[in-house]
């Protein structure tokens, strides 16, 4: 991979992260071009935004409707703010990517995870809630977007984590 | 929950509420008495190992009022200090008996 | 018995006086020690309390109470969140100190699962010496500073070493010592005492409402609670050793803790132990 | 300095499960520390993984990930013995890459 190839990619990750101090970064040949595989502009905007809709709109610019092939398996209370357990899993198939939203968080997206053809559309991830909150699932398949939603309780916030 | 705070609670908040009614306008003298009483008080708790961290924030309390210049505020936080360390004291005392109330056997 | 109800009814002036007297007699008139029937009684009254737990699984404190935090719990030791504290451990247990000796030079067995042995009666000193004791001492006899009682170099430690010793029975020894006896009687009071403003003992928590929530957290049962330190805490986003658990629980019950292993704190984790002998070591621990 | 990346990952077979453990603060920016100063936003935005020089698995990531993150996923293929590489990279640009033999 050349040099151009390498800080093109460096920016597109980076984008509005400044100055970066590229030391000691050995092993990046392998991390560039994996992430440049990915084919996945990482969706700054989409993580900055303050409502589900406002979300959903950003990352895929599309409605999303609820679906019973989409299971999400969420703790009815959290133990902790600072880490709540949360997977998802759905037959729906041609499955693309799927994101997971907090709507009381003070940004309501927390994650997107990008499904190349092969991998299975089963993702489990530790989340923060600063309160409680309904906990949504979207899962993007065969070109349209589908969703479940569920009340997690948070008792300890966990904005602190 | 309900269960958690024993009569012995209200007693302690007794002997705190009559103390801090006590209270009287002061001088600089008024509260250099009592923030050495409240700090007797609490050292002797200390012997006793139950000191309780609200002790020692209404000592700061008090402290901070002196430094500000406000003794009444001042004397009133030194006595206040002064009635939680002896409820400290109180119930270090009581407790070494009544432990046992509590143990299972 | 009498001396005891009159106590309670008394006004707070006149229990003063009376327990002035109290006092002056022999404290232990009724109540000669007996850890083996304490022990006893201890396992006995959690397994009524709590039926449907096994006595085994008690070390797993608050998820033992709630299928919905068990099922949490479940999830999280997956790849558990003190992982990367085992793995300092485990290489600071190796790495040899300046003059060349290692840890392992301190401990029975290589101190490779020993943990079920600790706190143990010194006979020599006559004191308890805990875990956390015992690794500053080896620090300290090799020409190292002592690490803090309540920070992570500690837990890391003491998380490698109960490792190393999952599954074990705690095991803790009560010599035949009149000084034993009263360290385990003073563990045994401190852990009974109500202290701090909101005027709470160990025991109200994590004897009187294992299982129930406090504000916001599910209190773990004594019996059994020493067994899985040191422990992964998300509200501390973090490891904390024995001595961060019992200063922490002080302050929170507005409480001045006591500085890290002085003798109180390290006779009840003497005390805690004993009573939690043949459940095995579950450490390290995750927590909500 | 040990990797900050610790992958289980176990060939059933057909299908290979990977569980990812990642030493990172995950700092979202709405905290304050003891001095009330807010703690500045630094986390993990992307975690890529490869198997045989092909992409299996992207996460993109905000402030909203648990500390020390934790990610589990499952791919069909993938033998026992097979390398997998795994990367990040966070907002203020530091990285960290490893690879992991599947088990």
């Amino acid at each position: 991979m050349s040099d151009v190839e390498f800080s093109a990619t460096r920016r597109l990750i980076l984008q509005g992260a400044g100055a970066v101090a590229l030391i000691g970064l050995g092993n990046l040949p392998f991390l560039t071009s994996a992430l440049a595989a990915a084919n996945d502009k990482y969706p700054e905007e989409a993580f900055k935004q303050k409502s589900d809709a406002d979300v959903i709109k950003t990352l895929y610019g599309k409605t999303a409707e609820p679906s019973d092939k989409v299971k999400m398996d969420a703790p009815e209370i959290a133990e902790n703010g600072a880490v709540v357990p949360i997977s998802v899993s759905t037959t729906l198939t041609d499955v693309t990517s799927v994101a997971f939203l907090v709507s009381e968080n003070p940004n309501v997206l927390i994650a997107k995870y990008n499904i190349p053809a092969g991998t299975l559309p089963n993702v489990a991830n530790r989340i923060k809630m600063a309160k409680t909150s309904n906990v949504t699932v979207l899962v993007e398949a065969g070109g349209k977007l589908y969703s479940a939603s569920k009340e997690v309780k948070v008792t300890v916030g966990g904005c602190g984590g | 929950m309900r269960n958690l705070m024993p009569k012995s609670a209200l007693v302690l908040i007794l002997v705190a509420a009559g103390a801090i009614s006590a209270s009287a306008a002061g001088s600089e003298d008024d509260f250099k008495t009592a923030y050495a009483a409240a700090e007797a008080a609490n050292k002797e708790a200390g012997k006793l190992r139950n000191q309780w961290t609200t002790t020692a924030n209404t000592l700061a309390a008090a402290k901070k009022a002196a430094d500000a210049g406000d003794f009444d505020k001042a004397t009133a936080s030194a006595k206040e200090a002064e009635a939680l360390a002896k409820a400290s004291i109180f119930q270090a005392t009581s407790e070494k008996t009544r432990w046992r109330e509590m143990e299972i056997r | 018995m009498k001396l005891r109800s009159a106590i309670y009814l008394a006004s707070a002036a006149l229990s003063l006086a009376l327990l002035t007297l109290a006092s002056t007699l022999p404290s232990d008139a009724a109540d000669k020690v007996d850890p083996v029937a304490d022990a006893k009684a201890f396992k006995k009254f959690f397994t009524d309390k709590f039926p449907k737990v096994k006595l085994e699984d008690f070390v797993n404190g608050p998820y033992s109470m709630n299928e919905d935090l068990y099922k949490q719990w479940q999830d999280k030791e997956q790849f558990p969140p003190y992982e990367f504290s085992l793995e300092m451990g485990k290489e600071m247990f190796s790495k040899p100190f300046k003059n060349g000796k290692t840890y392992a030079d301190c401990f029975e067995n290589g101190g490779i699962g020993v943990r079920q042995n600790y706190p143990y009666f010194d006979a020599k000193e006559g004191k308890v010496i805990t875990l956390e004791l015992a690794l500053n001492r080896c620090r300290e006899a090799n020409g190292e500073a002592p690490y803090s009682y309540v920070r992570d170099e500690m837990a890391a430690l003491t998380a490698y070493m109960a490792f190393t010793s999952r599954g074990k029975p705690m095991d803790i020894k009560i010599p035949d010592d009149p000084r034993a006896l009263a360290a385990y009687e003073n563990g045994k009071e401190y852990f009974y005492t109500r202290r701090g403003q909101l005027n709470f003992s160990c025991a109200t928590c994590h004897v009187q409402s294992p299982g129930e929530r406090i504000r916001a957290e599910i209190l773990a049962p004594a019996l059994g609670i020493v067994n899985a330190m040191p422990i992964y805490r998300s509200e501390w986003s973090g490891m904390g050793t024995t001595s961060r658990r019992f200063t922490t629980c002080n302050s929170q019950i507005r409480g001045v803790p006591l500085s890290p292993q002085d003798d109180e704190y390290r006779n009840v984790e003497y005390y805690l132990s004993y009573v939690s002998n043949g459940l095995p070591i579950s450490g390290p621990g995750a927590r909500p | 300095m040990a990797s900050t990346i610790r992958v289980r990952a176990t060939s059933s077979g057909e299908t290979t499960e990977v569980q990812a453990l990642i030493q990172h603060p995950m700092d979202s920016g709405f905290v304050k520390n003891a001095k009330g100063e807010t703690i500045p936003p630094h986390f993990i935005q992307q975690l890529t993984f490869e198997h045989d020089g092909k992409n299996v698995f992207t996460a993109d990531w905000g402030g909203g990930i648990s500390k020390d993150p934790y990610v589990k996923f499952t791919f069909k293929g993938g033998k026992k013995g097979d390398e997998l590489k795994i990367g990040w990279v966070d907002n203020k640009g530091a990285t960290d890459t490893t690879t992991a033999k599947i088990q």
